[in-house]
């Protein structure tokens, strides 16, 4: 195991919600943070704790950085997408302007910029289209040419910001159900994306079993494949060990790795994206 | 507060060994110590305790491994580590660099695993104490917990002991899902503990409503955090009650210096923070200045006085 | 939500009685019926049960007899109560006036006691079941809890079966402090129990750090409310897995549908609603319509084939 | 046991914050309610859920209503009178107007009025003090002479607004500190505040050492007392039989008796005011 220097921007502190816009089916939050706020990368998240003093829920929830920068006044501000789902993203997405949460950021590895032009595809479920908007950019910067597909069960579970659009080459949608673009999943159109438009990288997040699928489609075309996955975290810093994947290291051995210290962005070919519920033979030390 | 112009001493004593103050991770929350130490330096608190070394390397199990619940939370890892030869290959020394009191904890699957691992221990340096998690699967008998039973408990402690020589202190660590902790606990200190750590997890279940199947892989997983802080103070207060001059490593949801002088109050000679770490990363820092505002406030001159204070006779 | 053209049938089994929905008080949290009545009719649950009655009357312990804890609470009310007779004579005929469906809760200090009190009951009419607490001190074992002890357990459940002839069902309600809940289980169902009770109260205590003494005049108490409820869900799919005919009543911690759905899948055949109701009156009346609401949207068309549904095969 | 009537009035609901504003030591909340509000009685108590959603904090707290009527508009409104103390109150003291507090009222027994004029002395510990001024005013309307003591550690803990002044005859302070009326307890004044105003019936509210000194001298004096009693209640209906104390019943046996449903207003001189965490001797059931 190498020294996790991954975390070693990371700061706790109390951020004031700026704005929480509801769009769709999420909430768009923006937080007043400090410098960190130049530190964080595409891919890296945030835990926030939630409930608020004398709250029953005792562990963090984890959130995709949409967007951070400084503003133009010297602000730093920090961007996430929030889909309200069980009680503490309620409570997350219920905070009025004004009101402070205590985050942790930046966590976690972020999506590898190739150091050469090359043409990316970005792949997002749901909310896990956030990260990508930002990535988009800096790919753009980098001279690559950027497709994207979105995909979700129905149209406002698609996050797609107007400016989003605006920095990528094309954007194909899908929904389960019709209502936006293609009627199916993200993995019926991704073979005909891949092939139009030669792509040489792909980028993804969003549910696990997307994430599965788009690796053996990656897979089949000899294409990279770097996802931002998501396990259940209680910690986001790397000390419980609940958050693991079996992951192939560089030694050729797969092992039970953190998704949270080691990932979440991980080279999806080096993922077993075995069945939930048990431990795949081979893995070290089963 | 009170106007204090004496210096508080906040030391204490594990068995033979001082440390600087009480404040302890607890096995299983401080990853390699690493990972904490982004948020602040390990030497400022009491010791480090490692997650439970076992012989071999182990996956570990299966996702899901944990569920959060009221006040608290299951995990089911399952042991997760690389196994004594790399722990003490990679882990030791770079803690040893940080400048932080090491207690390591240990697990086995045989009674022979404790004694094994306990020789591959006995003389490597920068070591405070052994902590020996007794709270795991006895393959050797139906699976049963060895801290569930007074004479596994006894042959494990007893295997460490033995092979551990005079030198370090050890820790048994118990599991309060028994009927009599006290029993226990007589029995381990019999077989040669030096001291106690109170309590492991407490075994739950939460079942998925969606998917209408128990969360974790596993099925079962240990529940900590806050919800079980009151059998943490049960248990710490019945064994200190018992067995007065044995201390005691206090645990179970404490999230707050006051939290922490409660299981001091009831026995503790050193407390270790679990659960809160994961809520707040900074966590076993903030329990340690508040406790020690706690105990100046009160009064106390240092933190020994303060161990077991609720026993007193009252007037 | 499904549309549904079929009639849910929602009531359950208490071993040979059926009662019309699952539902039930926690005994010793509804008081004498009455004070409840205030806030719903006692006939829209599926029936009382009632704080465990002893032979004498009792004034129980002294204050403080209660502390919150997270997620929870500690109680240590002793048992207070009328004793039999006086219950007998008025609690009983008003709940029936009532149209309430009675589960009679029974308490004893020794094995006597429980042949007498079952004695007493064995003729009286309205009552649906016996629900018999043996997490109380054995006077004549140390003060040992008679749950904690499949020799005791046995014991007090055997007299109450040769007491109370073959007429009324009883439950054994049992207490989650033992390391094998399962062998104490299929113990009192040997011993002539029809069904179960799980889980009474954890032992905890909590201290006062102002006073810096146990908050409780009897220190230790019993935890209850959510924060127990994983302890809830592992016994009731423990005891569920071994003994799959046993009907189970299952409490702890439920404070919501989803809470007593998750109790259900674990094996409950009814659910009691005890500390829930000290937040929120008409808890078990919310409680009710929210697990009818979520067993119809997850398309069972009878409460029986929930019960524990988490056990089937995973495919 | 007779068939507990007392609560039949009770009604659980949601009630919105209409004002909440710090008065020295204290919040003064004005609940929105109601026509529950015509059934309170100056000793009657609400119990409020604190912590909201997914809070760790599983009981309702008690407070005196602190007063209770239909406004001309037709809104009914509760007062308040809280000390933040611990976690429940201090959610409870810092609620914004609009917000809503879900709420059991009214609960409990209520002072006994006296169906002919008599000379009443009030007497209030603290935030003691909030159950006596609507119970003063029903006094006057009765034609009764009306006293006050107020008693607290300190000036800013005494709770007694101008309004509630104009009600009574006479008012007395007591502050441990000496920082308002006379330094010393209340029980120091009682005495000579007693014999000067030929009282005839004391009604008290505030801690249990105050009760307990006050029966003292009530019973001395051969005075009627009726005080207002605080146990840590779990329930606060009557149900979980945490909020005992021994009384006196009319059978002359005593019992360990609810003092949420059969109080908090009791007859002091009833009240075994013994030690804590024993029970008395004699006590039925012993
Ligand atoms: C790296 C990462 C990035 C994420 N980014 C986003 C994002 O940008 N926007 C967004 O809306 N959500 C995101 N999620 C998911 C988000 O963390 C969960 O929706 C949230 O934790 C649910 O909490 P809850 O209290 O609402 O639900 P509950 O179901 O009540 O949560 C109970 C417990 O389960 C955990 N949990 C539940 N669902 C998930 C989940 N899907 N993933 C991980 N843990 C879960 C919670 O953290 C909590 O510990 C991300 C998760 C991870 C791990
Ligand atoms: C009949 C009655 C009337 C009351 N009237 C008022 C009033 O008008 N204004 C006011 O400010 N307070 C009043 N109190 C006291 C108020 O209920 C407590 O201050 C409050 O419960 C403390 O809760 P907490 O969460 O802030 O404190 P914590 O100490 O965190 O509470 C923990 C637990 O202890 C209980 N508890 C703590 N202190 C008390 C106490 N003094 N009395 C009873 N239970 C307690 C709480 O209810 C809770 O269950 C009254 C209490 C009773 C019984
Ligand atoms: C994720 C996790 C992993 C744990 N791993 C270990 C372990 O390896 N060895 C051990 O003795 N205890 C382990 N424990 C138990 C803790 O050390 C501690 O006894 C328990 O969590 C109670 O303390 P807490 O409530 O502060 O977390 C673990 C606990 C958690 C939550
Ligand atoms: C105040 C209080 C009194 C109780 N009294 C009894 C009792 O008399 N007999 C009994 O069998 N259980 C008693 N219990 C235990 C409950 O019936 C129940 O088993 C336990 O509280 C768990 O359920 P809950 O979490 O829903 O409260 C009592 C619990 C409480 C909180
Ligand atoms: S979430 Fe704790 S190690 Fe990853
Ligand atoms: S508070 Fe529950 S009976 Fe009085």
């Amino acid at each position: 195991m190498e020294m996790p220097t991954i975390n070693s921007r990371a700061q706790q502190m109390d951020a004031e919600v700026i704005s929480n816009k509801r769009l769709g089916a999420y909430n768009h939050i923006v937080l007043a943070v400090n410098e960190i706020a130049t530190y964080a990368k595409p891919g890296n998240f945030v835990a926030i704790s939630v409930g608020g003093a004398g709250s029953s829920m005792v562990l963090r929830r984890a959130f995709a950085i949409y967007r951070a920068q400084i503003r133009p006044d010297g602000q730093g501000v920090m961007e996430l997408v929030v889909a309200p789902h069980g009680n503490g993203s309620k409570w997350l997405a219920s905070r009025e302007p004004g009101e402070s949460v205590n985050i942790v950021a930046p966590l976690g590895t972020a999506f590898g910029i190739p150091t050469e032009p090359v043409r990316a595809l970005l792949i997002g479920g749901g909310y896990g289209s956030a990260p990508l908007f930002a990535l988009a950019e800096n790919l753009k910067t980098k001279g690559c040419r950027v497709d994207m597909v979105l995909g979700a069960s129905t149209a406002a579970k698609i996050y797609a910001p107007l400016e989003g659009k605006r920095s990528v080459n094309s954007m194909t949608l899908t929904t389960d159900d019709g209502s936006a673009g293609t009627q199916g999943r993200v993995s019926d159109v991704l073979p005909s994306v891949i092939e139009q438009n030669q792509i040489e990288i792909i980028y993804s997040c969003g549910p696990m079993a997307m994430l599965s699928a788009i690796t053996d489609i990656a897979n089949r075309f000899g294409v990279m494949h770097q996802c931002s996955v998501e396990e259940s975290m209680a910690c986001g810093i790397g000390v419980c060990m609940t958050c693991v994947l079996p992951v192939e290291g560089r030694d050729g051995i797969t092992r039970m790795v953190r998704t949270c210290i080691e990932g979440p962005v991980m080279d999806g070919s080096k993922v077993t994206w075995s069945k939930s519920r048990e431990i795949p033979d081979g893995v070290w030390g089963k | 507060m009170m106007e204090t112009n004496y210096t508080f001493d906040f030391s204490t004593a594990l068995a033979d060994r001082r440390i600087p103050n009480p404040i302890l991770t607890a096995s299983g929350t401080a990853g390699s110590g690493k990972e904490l130490s982004q948020f602040f330096p390990l030497s400022d608190i009491g010791a480090v305790v490692t997650k439970s070394i076992m012989l071999k390397p182990r996956s570990g199990r299966a996702t899901p491994r944990m569920a959060e619940t009221p006040s608290g939370m299951l995990n089911s890892i399952g042991l997760q580590g690389p196994g004594i030869d790399i722990f003490l290959e990679n882990d030791i020394p770079w803690l040893v660099s940080q400048g932080a009191r090491i207690i390591v904890s240990i697990a086995g699957e045989t009674v022979e695993d404790y004694a094994v691992l306990a020789r591959k221990l006995r003389a490597v340096p920068g070591i405070t104490a052994l902590e020996v998690n007794i709270s795991c699967p006895n393959v050797e008998n139906r699976g049963q917990v060895f801290a569930c039973n007074p004479t596994t408990a006894r042959e494990a402690i007893s295997a460490v002991r033995r092979n551990i020589g005079g030198e370090l202190p050890i820790f048994a660590k118990l599991s309060p899902d028994v009927t009599d902790i006290v029993s226990i606990a007589t029995e381990v200190v019999d077989a040669g503990a030096d001291g106690l750590a109170l309590i492991n997890t407490i075994l739950g279940m939460v079942i998925d409503t969606n998917t209408m199947f128990p969360r974790l892989s596993q099925k079962t997983g240990g529940l900590s955090g806050p919800a079980i802080r009151p059998v943490a103070v049960r248990a710490i207060y019945q064994v200190h009650a018992a067995l007065p001059n044995v201390p005691i490593i206090g645990m179970g949801g404490v999230a707050s210096g006051r939290d922490a002088f409660e299981l001091v109050l009831a026995g503790a000679s050193a407390i270790s923070v679990g659960t809160a770490t994961f809520g707040n990363p900074t966590a076993a820092i903030s329990i340690k200045e508040e406790l020690e505002n706690i105990l100046i406030e009160k009064g106390f001159a240092t933190f020994h006085q303060a161990i077991g204070f609720a026993h007193r006779e009252e007037i």
